[in-house]
């Protein structure tokens, strides 16, 4: 059945979300998750990072609204944030074990049962998504309900979603409506609307956004790249630095009297 | 309330993975210092050698169970090497030390049956010696890349500090030259060893080192720029300034200048500046490992 | 880049940082690839009951999701029902975390007296309670009871009050009006206000 | 409300007064529905909330002023041509002839009693003809029209004025005014709908509030149209169905009124007062001796009334009401008290009298899921237990999946919901405590041959045992409430399939008239309908569940045509006049049809006279509002306060009144409550210089009960926190988070500071008025605790039905010790 299947998508519109909440509650009663502390935040948000006990959290951001028709007055903009499930995955590179993995309808899971804890893809995630769960030692992040899905049920979130403000379905249909979207707020004077997370962005974010103002303004990396990009040339000056070492210990040792023996 | 930050999140290394770092660094420091030293060096050398075999392979082991005591589980390192990715410096690394181990097993062991009977195989004295220089070269690959990667595995993740540095790697080489060389000069200074001339050549090694890590180092900073913000102005500031680079650099660098000429039975003016250097690299990787994920 | 073991294969011997490759399989560590990981859907022998959501008025359709856990039945999820269709199987949060109304370790499942002056409850049996309450409401009535003003029959009873409930059920709320109005209470209502 | 959650998505313009994001966020999917076919949505709330983001336009209105907001609207429809004129003339009392001797003066109304503190409202009524029925021009010129002592009452509130006394600025009032009007006119070519909650309803005008709104609506011509309507939106899971089944002071089941000692002493003289002569009220005998029939079965004979002395009279109307049950309780007058799902110690208006009260009580009955601030009232903070001399019974309740029932949302939808497990322990429904109860008193009172103690044993109380726990059968319930045809048992009662068949003579028994249908026999529960329409031709859906009456999905729909019966719009037609329709062999052609059950005789012709007899006697063909004794919708209605909508200043105000000299409205309820436990701050009080105004949130529920117990819901808002704007904040050196306290005159309370831009001081007269927020969720029990808001608020009331007045109050803010921020 999984390997039939398309490629599945999370499609926010940012522009109507209300900030209720429910997607946080959703994902926490499907996944069982427990409470965890929360934080003062300043605002009506509860947190601001990801953790292992919150694979979703509502940012709220009060702004100046973006709109020039409505200068001076506020506006208040929500985003529930989640895993991107990125086409080009930092944490999914990072993983030594394989537990990180890419699902046939597209997503990035982690294979509980293999993960070992290393971290390495907490510290690889360009969004800060993944988190280490110190009571099993491994990480958690959004499964893309990587269980309801292969049984042909939405996301626990998207499904609860009173707004549709995120939808759960196929990857082109999505884009489209995400792009006319786009096209809708510009011309209603969203001048910075923008998608997040078409394939310009790690190769597209499988779950992406629409947002009424910049990225940055929501949290979000402007321009977030694979962090892996960096390997080969950190490798090759790292060669380049052992070069150096070594002729210099070469020379340092070199047994000039005696020559090389046997 | 307002514009919100990126956030990122801590990985929550904490001191295993620091003294993971700090003497993974010093085993291939060691080894490839011994290996090349035992190669091209003369039958002085071979004596500090061995040394360096010596601190390379219980090192290693060390690490292996740094790491083990990291992950919690002792069973889940082995989940490392069920795949191989090149482009995760994580799943590289837990190869690389993997294969380092085995390099400094045989290297530790044949140095160990220098002379005398050796159980199981039959070499000569002269293949045993043989047998180990040849290993030791081959396995100075090995020793740079478990000086190295941990840097380049820093510079591969979303963390702003470690994503922005490209030299991590060849920062992590340059200290893990001078740390191993100054951990084999320790040793030799213990044991009372007579190095003889010896001295003189690590000494010089040991400065180039130095100074290529001040090199990089300020290189590295000019990189970072804005980023660095945690570890030359922010919270890890005092620590770097005065724990890495006075301390770990200009300190023993200053004084093995004013040692000079040394043969024969170390004394403790030859110690101290090794000493030093060990504080500087230890320094060097908690200052980078924590200031990281630190927010402001 | 994931490098399948086909791949690891063919850079056996190479490196860029140092890296020699020898063969680690003799260690025991099982290098299978991956398997394709599935997670079970945990629903997927659950009995399924409709209901409504109890929070605000909307009156979400909601499905109540039951398993047998230890012989007994168990709510093991709750979500909206996808074909309500003033809701279209959307839920607040208070909805959705309707679960942690039945299964909360915060729930009494006893019930409780406090004597006067007393400092603490103490758990008493439900038929024990019922009948201390039926005997006060008697008593206070029987005390109290006007049967007539000015003339006019009256049967009010003025020293009890009920205050019932929005979160009543219909039925719950309907009984209610009937039983305490027959008994003469005036004093009737429900947080339709507040 | 009149309409639908659905039908919402219809609407051209949507003028959303509540927070319904958050409060009904999921009702509020059809706003957003309706913004993505291009309607627009008017958010008007003094903060701007989780509506607002998604609004087109925030309307920032002082607390407590919507009358003046509603009132400019008006004139603004009435004097810029926005009416829609036919609808008004011919579907309103608009048209008809008021009393010469009725008049308005600065702000009071002709009949006022300064010593009784009530108007005599015999002046507030029709010219009439010499045959009974109302004068009428239906041109609306007429000086006495409706019309037109409407156009001079509100003549008075003009943009400037609005300005001043809400804070809006003119030039936005006018952007609204415009936009909102635009679904009016002569030539009506939009509908638009208004949505409301207790933003309006908690003031001492609360009633008034809602006639304005719902005014401006039939002004507009916009009741009873797809797209248009009122949406009134309720708070509880059934907060209508607890009103219908009349747990309230003032009713019996099926809006019928509790007897009054001096108006209703026996039932010839109930029934001739309750009834009105013509409309579909004419039929109330039947519903009534109905009820009875239900209640008192073979005991209720046409010899002693129908058993009506088994139900008590009331000694007056102003009394018993929620705040009149504290206030009594306190001064010792109540013994005995059941909290049966209500949490009065966190949801009382000041509540710091409720929990004193409770202390008064010999015993109180709590039954709750959880345990609740007034379980556990005698060991709240600060209370030594051992000076609470009540007994507390508390019972562990059962939620909606544990037991069987129904619950009717907000749009008089009745739904059942299954008893999906067995409740845990000694929990049980609250029907099983009621029943069980019932059983007990019967027993006890089952030797009795006093008088007074009859209705007892006459009470029918015979629904099926079933399962181990004894559990009433609610479906029983529910078959009684739909009605049946009287019999003693069970198997040979025969289900009422609608209320016309109910009967004044005793041979029906019906629990509650308006809910008949929804269990037409004995195999059918359409309560537990769960039929939809997937073909798009029945949008209002009525497959899913059964909305009252009659599964009726949008009232007063016979509006939605004119007066030949034709859609006044066409694309937005709801029921319309079929002249071709064939009725059966006999009888005449035509009836109503389209997408909803009609509200309406369904072969009563558009433009047919009177009738003047029948079940629908007195409404004609063109009288949608049929339950109105003369079938049009009341703009003149005569409440206690008033027959017009007037602008008074609440309780507690920073301003004087800007539009008359009568400061509040003369006949508002201000308990006098002894230990001054009811104090109120004077007008522009310098101790109290704050408008306070308190809300909820989407994370919880009212006070608390079912959300701070439950970890998820504790986690998204634990602390409890006042919202205060940038600018009060810098004046009173308060920082986000800080700990402050606000108080009034009734208490203190402490809390963390929100300090946040969405919240902006208004300029009321020329001078700035700041503005507090406060959610109420929280109490001394549970995961996320904190102060009890309403501590702060005042035992005051709405004279109609006394309501407090908890969203407008006056209050002073401080920064307090930084200790215990939680």
């Amino acid at each position: 059945m999984a390997a039939t299947m398309t490629q599945k998508v999370m499609y926010t519109d940012t522009t109507i979300c209300t900030g209720c909440r429910a997607c946080m509650v959703a994902c926490k009663q499907w996944n069982q998750l427990p409470y965890e502390e929360p934080e003062w935040t300043g605002g009506y948000g509860n947190r601001s990072h990801f953790s292992d006990k919150a694979w979703r959290f509502v940012r709220f951001i009060e702004v100046d609204d973006p709109r020039p028709s409505h200068k001076g007055e506020v506006q208040w903009l929500m985003m529930s944030d989640v895993c991107k499930h990125c086409q080009q995955a930092g944490c999914l590179e990072a993983c030594p074990t394989g537990a990180i993995h890419r699902t046939a309808w597209g997503t990035v899971d982690i294979d509980q049962g293999i993960c070992n804890g290393c971290r390495d893809c907490v510290a690889s995630c360009p969004f800060g998504v993944i988190a280490f769960n110190a009571d099993t030692g491994r990480v958690n992040k959004c499964t893309f309900c990587s269980d309801r899905v292969p049984a042909g049920m939405p996301t626990a979130c998207a499904k609860t979603c009173p707004t549709s403000s995120i939808r759960f379905g196929d990857k082109e249909p999505m884009l489209e409506m995400a792009r006319a979207r786009v096209k809708e707020l510009k011309a209603q004077g969203f001048e910075r609307a923008n998608l997040y997370g078409d394939s310009d962005i790690l190769g597209g974010l499988n779950a992406f956004y629409v947002l009424a103002d910049s990225p940055s303004v929501y949290g979000l990396p402007e321009r977030p790249e694979l962090p892996q990009r960096n390997v080969n040339l950190d490798s090759a000056l790292a060669i380049a630095s052992s070069v150096v070492i070594g002729l210099a210990a070469l020379v340092s040792f070199r047994d000039q009297g005696a020559g090389r023996q046997g | 309330m307002g514009v919100v930050t990126a956030n990122i999140q801590d990985p929550h290394w904490g001191m295993y993975i620091v003294w993971y770092f700090f003497l993974g660094g010093i085993a291939g420091g060691a080894y490839f210092t011994a290996a090349i030293a035992d190669y091209f060096g003369g039958p002085r050398e071979r004596q500090m050698a061995k040394i360096g075999y010596y601190i390379a392979w219980p090192l290693t082991v060390i690490c292996g169970i740094l790491l083990i005591l990291d992950l919690g589980t002792p069973s889940r390192f082995l989940n490392m090497l069920r795949e191989f990715k090149w482009q995760s410096p994580m799943s590289v690394g837990a190869w690389g030390l993997a294969v380092f181990g085995a390099f400094a097993t045989v290297s530790a062991v044949l140095a160990y049956f220098e002379r005398g009977p050796m159980p199981v195989l039959s070499l000569s004295e002269a293949d045993r010696l043989r047998y180990r220089r040849l290993v030791g070269l081959v396995g100075t690959l090995a020793g740079f890349f478990l000086a190295s990667y941990t840097g380049v595995l820093l510079g591969s993740t979303a963390i702003p500090m470690w994503t922005e540095s490209r030299l991590m790697g060849a920062l992590f080489l340059a200290s893990a030259a001078s740390t191993g060389v100054a951990s084999i000069a320790l040793v030799a200074w213990l044991r009372g060893l007579d190095l003889g001339e010896t001295w003189n050549r690590i000494h010089r090694f040991d400065r180039f080192a130095i100074v290529w890590e001040a090199v990089l180092l300020a290189a590295l900073l000019v990189m970072l720029g804005g980023a660095a913000e945690p570890i030359v102005s922010g919270r890890y500031a005092l620590l770097f300034w005065v724990g890495l680079v006075a301390i770990g650099l200009v300190a023993p660098f200053v004084l093995q200048l004013r040692t000079g000429h040394h043969s024969g039975r170390p004394t403790f003016a030859l110690a101290l500046p090794a000493l030093l250097v060990l504080v500087g690299g230890f320094v060097l990787r908690y200052v980078v490992i924590m200031s990281g994920p630190y927010h402001g | 880049m994931q490098i399948s073991r086909r791949g690891f294969l063919k850079f056996s011997g190479a490196t860029t940082a140092g890296v020699a490759v020898g063969s680690l399989a003799s260690l025991g560590v099982d290098l299978s690839p991956v398997v394709a990981y599935a997670r079970d859907l945990r629903i997927k022998n659950a009995k399924v009951v409709p209901s409504v959501c109890p929070y605000c008025a909307v009156g979400c359709g909601q499905l109540v999701y039951v398993e047998k856990v230890d012989g007994e039945d168990r709510i093991i999820n709750i979500e909206g029902d996808p074909d309500c269709p003033h809701t279209l199987g959307a839920l607040c949060p208070k909805g959705s975390a309707t679960i942690q109304l039945s299964i909360n370790e915060r729930r009494p499942t006893k019930c409780l007296y406090r004597a006067p002056g007393s400092d603490r409850w103490e758990e008493k049996p439900l038929d024990w309670m019922m009948d201390q309450v039926a005997e006060r409401l008697k008593k206070t009535r029987d005390q109290y009871f006007i049967e007539t003003e000015k003339g006019i029959t009256v049967n009010r009873l003025d020293a009890v009050a009920n205050l019932g409930s929005a979160c009543c059920d219909n039925e719950e709320c309907y009984i209610q009006s009937k039983l305490l109005r027959t008994l003469g209470i005036v004093y009737h209502e429900h947080q339709a206000r507040v | 409300m009149t309409t639908n959650l659905i039908d919402i998505q219809n609407a051209d313009v949507i003028m959303i007064t509540s927070n319904m994001a958050e409060n009904h966020p999921v009702g509020f999917q059809w706003v957003v529905r309706a913004k993505e076919r291009g309607a627009k949505v008017i958010h008007v709330d003094p903060r701007f909330t989780r509506t607002s983001a998604l609004a087109d336009i925030h309307v920032p209105l002082r607390s407590g002023t919507n009358i003046a907001f509603f009132g400019g609207l008006m004139a603004y429809a009435m004097n810029n041509d926005k009416i829609h004129t036919e609808y008004v003339a011919h579907y309103t009392n608009a048209s008809m002839l008021i009393d010469d001797g009725f008049g308005f003066d600065d702000g009071m109304f002709t009949g006022y009693d300064g010593d009784a503190k009530r108007y005599d409202r015999t002046t507030w009524r029709y010219q009439t003809n010499p045959d009974g029925s109302p004068k009428r021009d239906t041109t609306l010129r007429h000086p006495r029209t409706v019309y037109q002592l409407m156009k001079r009452h509100y003549s008075r509130y003009t943009p400037e004025m609005v300005e001043r006394v809400c804070g809006i600025p003119k030039a936005k009032f006018l952007q609204v005014a415009e936009l909102f009007c635009s679904t009016g006119g002569p030539k009506k070519t939009k509908t638009g709908t208004v949505v409301y909650a207790l933003n309006l309803t908690q003031h001492t005008n609360g009633v008034q509030n809602i006639r304005a709104l719902a005014m401006l609506q039939l002004l507009l011509g916009n009741i009873g149209l797809p797209g248009g309507g009122v949406v009134a939106l309720r708070g509880h899971a059934n907060v209508q169905g607890a009103t219908d089944l009349a747990v309230l002071y003032q009713d019996l089941p099926g809006y019928m009124a509790m007897p009054l000692r001096d108006v209703h002493p026996d039932l010839a003289t109930y029934l001739e007062k309750e009834t009105p002569k013509g409309g579909y009220w004419i039929n109330k005998p039947a519903f009534f001796i109905s009820l009875l029939k239900a209640w008192y079965g073979d005991a209720a004979t046409k010899a002693n009334d129908f058993g009506y002395d088994f139900i008590p009279k009331r000694e007056k109307a102003d009394a018993y009401s929620q705040q009149h049950i504290f206030v009594d309780m306190y001064e010792g007058k109540i013994k005995g008290f059941f909290a049966i799902g209500q949490n009065p110690a966190v949801g009382n208006p000041n509540a710091t009298l409720a929990r004193a009260a409770l202390a008064k009580l010999d015993w109180l009955v709590v039954k709750d899921i959880f345990h609740t601030e007034t379980a556990e009232f005698w060991r709240a903070p600060g209370v030594d237990p051992k000076s609470i001399n009540t007994e507390v019974f508390f019972f562990p309740a059962a939620p909606a999946a544990e037991k069987n029932g129904t619950l009717t949302n907000t749009m008089r939808l009745i739904q059942w919901h299954n008893m999906a497990v067995e409740p845990p322990g000694d929990v049980r429904s609250d029907l099983h405590f009621w029943y069980h109860l019932g059983k007990r008193i019967k027993a006890l009172y089952a030797s009795s041959t006093a008088r007074r103690d009859q209705g007892i044993k006459a009470l029918v109380w015979d629904y099926p045992e079933e399962g181990k726990h004894a559990e009433p059968s609610a479906a029983h319930v529910l078959r009684e409430m739909n009605g049946y045809v009287w019999a003693p048992d069970w198997k040979d009662r025969v289900q009422l399939k609608s209320f016309g068949e109910c009967k004044a003579d005793g041979t029906t028994a019906a629990g509650c008239w308006i809910y008949t249908g929804v269990f037409p026999d004995e195999k059918t529960n359409r309560a537990a309908s769960r039929q939809i329409d997937k073909s798009g031709k029945d949008y209002l859906q009525h497959g899913w569940g059964f909305a009252w009456p009659a599964n009726r999905r949008i009232m007063y729909n016979r509006a939605s045509a004119d007066l030949d019966g034709k859609p006044w719009i066409e694309s937005k037609a709801l029921i319309q006049w079929d002249p071709d329709a064939d009725n059966g062999p006999g009888a005449p052609k035509g009836k109503w049809v389209g997408r909803d059950v009609p509200d309406y005789g369904p072969t009563l012709a558009p433009r047919a006279p009177k009738n003047a007899a029948g079940p629908l006697k007195g409404v004609g063909g063109n009288d949608p509002f049929i339950m109105r004794p003369d079938g049009v919708a009341g703009l003149f209605a005569p409440l206690v306060d008033g027959p017009l909508p007037e602008h008074y200043e609440p309780v507690e105000a920073p301003t004087r009144n800007l539009l008359s000299k009568q400061q509040i409205n003369p006949v508002a309820k201000i308990w006098q409550v002894a230990d001054g436990r009811n104090e109120i701050a004077e007008v522009g009080s310098s101790k109290y210089p704050y408008v306070l105004t308190t809300y909820r949130l989407t994370e919880h529920h009212l006070s608390g009960v079912m959300s701070r117990q439950l970890p998820w819901l504790a986690e998204m808002f634990k602390s409890h926190f006042a919202e205060i704007s940038e600018e009060l904040a810098k004046e009173k050196g308060i920082r986000n988070g800080d700990l402050v306290e606000v108080s009034t005159p009734r208490g203190s309370i402490k809390l963390r500071a929100m300090v946040t831009k969405r919240l902006r001081p208004f300029t009321i007269d020329g001078k700035t008025v700041h503005q507090i927020g406060i959610p109420w969720h929280w109490g001394y029990v549970g995961i996320a605790k904190g102060d009890v808001t309403n501590d702060l608020v005042a035992s005051v009331g709405d004279p109609n039905v006394y309501i407090q007045e908890s969203k407008a109050l006056l209050c002073n803010v401080e920064k307090a010790a930084q200790q215990g921020v939680a």
